[in-house]
């Protein structure tokens, strides 16, 4: 599995409605052997309705500048952020969620 | 526990190699299943045939394509860095091997070779 | 967007040298002409008027690249199809004297600084004096 | 003593530097045209390109990282290689441009066709880019454009009606005789002119190339803030010069002969030797900035290494873009398609690709992941987004009055 195959897929909740796009992936950052900078482990897919946006930062540690902050958050949608053990199954079509994952 | 959005803070930074040489970018990222099931950053993909299949549309499929007719192995498995061998995330990403051992671009060794290699001074120290 | 090149092309053709429908467009036309057309004079009399200021090169540069630009300005102009109206075709005829006397005398100034006859440019330039008020006025007075 | 006389240079490379092909033809055109009225167009322009170069600067300083290492990745896969084509492609086009102005300001030395010097130009300039260090090629460059100065002398010594200049400078309009879409059509030229995505390219890949640190953000800034605008007061003389001297003659700029002209009338033979040589260092250091262009942003988007701080084989890549790019250029060029003519279309494409450069800078200048506590203050994000607006707004407009001029006939 890619992660360029997940962002961007769509996202339905138990009953098959629509919750939005994969925006990003947020992994948990764990010690790993050695020297190296850790091992990435898949906690939670970031699911938005917008496609552009996620990639400038401002729905995550970007504050400024003002103006682009604010047409940027303005915009319809938000950022939900679904755990992946709230993944049932995922394909080609799209990602489904268990029924615990409220959506 | 830190957490990272790989696409905000992963995926398109560029490689840098031990010695602080630009190796590649980070054209895309290979998941598997870990011990427990959960999907684990197992690799750097790197080149067209990692970088195509984001494009998407008419720029990917040409992409594809050209990777193709170039890839020096077969299949479509595009070249790969083990995540291991990641030391550091910043505005760059540091692997601790050389540009060399990594050999992720055999387009960059073949243009080498026939085309600048061949032109006089392509061995000039630079300033 | 595959329509697109066509569109410009038949834009740029019919912009260009296609038949001027009206002899207002026409009258615009050679107002543009004339004003275009005494830049490039000019430019040559002010070159030829500081001749001593600049190397032989400069000036040769300079007058060629007039003469050119004016020659081309001339046969842009002969190439428009004129409406059928009296007063077209007495701006033809103007313009085409005022034209035609300017190509002469910048060809007259090219031969003469390759040669280099300071006295043949300045009088050359001064003779063109007339043919430089002429084209502003006709300039002035078509234009919109 | 050393860090002074770094400085300094910068500074006289940035004037220069700044002036190109497109400056020169542009000013002087607009002042043939419209006197000083459109100053108010470069002046805008200059602060424009200071307020983003001065952002790509401390990024490169502070994270290392050039102007397209941000494009791609703020803007993604996609929306970065739209814009790699849209800024090669102006890029390229200035190059030819700049390879043109070299041949023709040779031509004006010589009186030998420019066509024939094309090659020349064009073979000296992939020596150099080849060949000679970064810093000398950027100094020396600079050093010999600062002969332009020769413009702001003429100026002088034509003792023009100052107020009435200056009167026209502060009072923007359309001059009697040109229309309104004629008059913005060259107000965005002139800002593209002095905005040129290339210039922060260059800017912040020189940076790189010269291995700024957060030490070197004091000298960064010292470069963009002392160095554009003195830069933006030449491309000012220029116009001057043919307002004062072309204007009332009726004359309308289109070739570099015409913008030397009122050097002639002012200064005489030995004051046009220099404005030629400045001609030709300005436009040859351009080309210098545009080839190296083109292979920065290529090899920046595709990751590969790139620069002149490596040998040229250890940036295989890189040297071949810059390569093919030059072949395009000159072939470009010996169409005898006229240099001022691309200039005009380029300028013009290049404020429609200015936004996808300028919003990624702007964004990461403002991300703490990259610069820590060097992020922008409350008086560059003010400039930063006030221009951007500015910037959306001359893309969107290039395009009317582009088509409703014909490029400005």
């Amino acid at each position: 599995m890619r992660a360029g195959e997940l962002l961007g897929r769509p996202v339905f909740d138990h009953t098959g409605r629509r919750i939005g796009l994969v925006a990003d992936l947020r992994c948990v950052q764990e010690a790993g052997p050695h020297s190296s900078w850790g091992v990435l482990r898949l906690d939670a897919l970031v699911v938005t309705e917008r496609r552009v946006t996620p990639r400038l930062g401002y729905g995550r540690h970007q504050r400024s500048p003002a103006l682009l902050r604010g047409v940027l958050r303005g915009l319809p949608g938000q950022l939900v952020v679904v755990p992946w053990s709230a993944v049932a199954s995922w394909s080609a079509e799209g990602i489904r969620l268990t029924d615990s994952a409220g959506g | 526990m830190t957490t990272v959005d790989i696409y905000l803070q992963l995926l398109d930074r560029q490689v840098l190699d031990r010695d602080g040489r630009l190796v590649c970018k980070v054209d895309d990222l290979e998941l598997q299943p870990g011990p427990d099931g959960v999907p684990v950053v197992t690799a750097i993909l790197v080149g067209p045939r990692a970088l195509g299949p984001r494009l998407g549309g008419r720029p990917g499929r040409w992409m594809n394509a050209l990777a193709s007719r170039l890839a020096a192995t077969p299949g479509d498995d595009p070249p790969r860095i083990p995540f291991g061998a990641v030391t550091a995330v910043h505005s760059a990403v540091d692997v601790d091997r050389t540009r060399d051992e990594l050999a992720v671009d055999p387009l960059e060794g073949w243009v080498e070779r026939h085309i600048i290699g061949r032109l006089p001074g392509s061995g000039h120290a630079g300033g | 967007m595959r329509w697109l090149p066509a569109v410009l092309a038949i834009a740029a053709l019919t912009g260009c040298v296609g038949p001027a429908p009206t002899t207002g467009e026409y009258e615009e036309k050679a107002a543009h002409t004339a004003a275009d057309a005494l830049s490039q004079l000019q430019t040559a009399r002010l070159a030829v008027g500081n001749a001593g200021r600049m190397p032989a090169s400069y000036l040769e540069t300079v007058l060629v690249d007039a003469e050119e630009a004016f020659g081309s300005i001339e046969s842009t102009f002969d190439s428009i199809q004129p409406p059928d109206d009296p007063r077209a075709d007495r701006l033809r005829s103007d313009l085409d004297g005022l034209l035609s006397d300017g190509s002469d005398g910048m060809t007259q100034l090219r031969v003469l600084a390759r040669r280099s006859d300071a006295a043949g440019l300045r009088s050359t330039a001064e003779q063109l004096v007339a043919t430089a008020d002429g084209l502003g006025r006709f300039a002035r007075e078509h234009g919109s | 003593m050393k860090r002074v006389f770094g400085v300094a240079l910068g500074i006289l490379t940035a004037i220069g530097g700044f002036v190109d092909i497109g400056d020169l033809v542009a000013n002087a055109l607009v002042g043939a045209r419209f006197g000083l009225t459109l100053a108010w167009a470069t002046v805008l322009g200059v602060i424009g390109i200071c307020v983003f170069a001065e952002m790509s600067g401390r990024v490169a300083a502070v994270a290392g990282r050039p102007t397209f290492d941000l494009v791609r990745e703020r803007l993604g896969p996609r929306i970065g290689l739209a814009n790699l084509a849209a800024s090669l492609l102006v890029t390229l086009l200035t190059f030819s441009a700049e390879i043109g102005g070299v041949a023709l300001a040779l031509e004006l030395a010589t009186s030998v066709n420019y066509l024939l010097w094309v090659p020349v130009a064009g073979l000296a300039a992939w020596l150099v880019m080849w060949r000679v260090r970064f810093s000398v090629l950027e100094n020396t460059a600079g050093l010999l454009g600062l002969t332009l100065v020769i413009f702001g002398v003429a100026l002088w010594r034509l003792n023009p009606d100052w107020p009435q200049l200056l009167n026209q400078g502060i009072s923007p309009g359309n001059p009697p005789g040109e229309g309104l879409p004629t008059y913005f059509y060259y107000a965005i030229a002139l800002f593209g002119a002095a905005m040129t995505p290339y210039e922060v390219f260059f800017f912040s890949s020189g940076g790189v190339e010269e291995r700024w640190t957060r030490k070197d953000v004091v000298t960064s800034r010292v470069n963009v803030f002392v160095g554009f605008p003195l830069g933006g007061l030449l491309s000012l003389a220029v116009a001057g010069c043919a307002a004062v001297v072309l204007l009332p003659q009726g004359i309308t700029v289109d070739t570099l002969g015409q913008v030397g002209l009122p050097v002639a009338v002012a200064v005489g033979k030995l004051g046009l030797a220099v404005a030629i040589l400045g001609f030709v260092a300005a436009t040859f250091g351009a080309a210098l900035e545009t080839g190296l262009s083109c292979g920065y942003s290529v090899a920046q988007y595709f990751g590969w290494q790139w620069g002149k701080y490596v040998r040229p084989r250890e940036a295989a890549r890189f040297h071949l873009v810059v390569l093919v790019c030059l072949i395009v250029a000159v072939g470009t060029v010996l169409t005898t398609i006229d240099p001022i003519t691309i200039t005009e279309y380029s300028l013009v494409f290049s404020a429609v690709a200015l936004p996808l450069t300028y919003l990624p800078i702007l964004v990461i200048a403002n991300d703490p992941d990259y610069l820590g506590a060097r992020v922008n203050g409350r008086v560059a994000n003010l400039f930063g987004t006030l221009f951007l607006v500015v910037i959306l707004v001359a893309s969107v407009a290039a395009i009317p009055p582009m088509l409703a001029t014909r490029a400005g006939q």
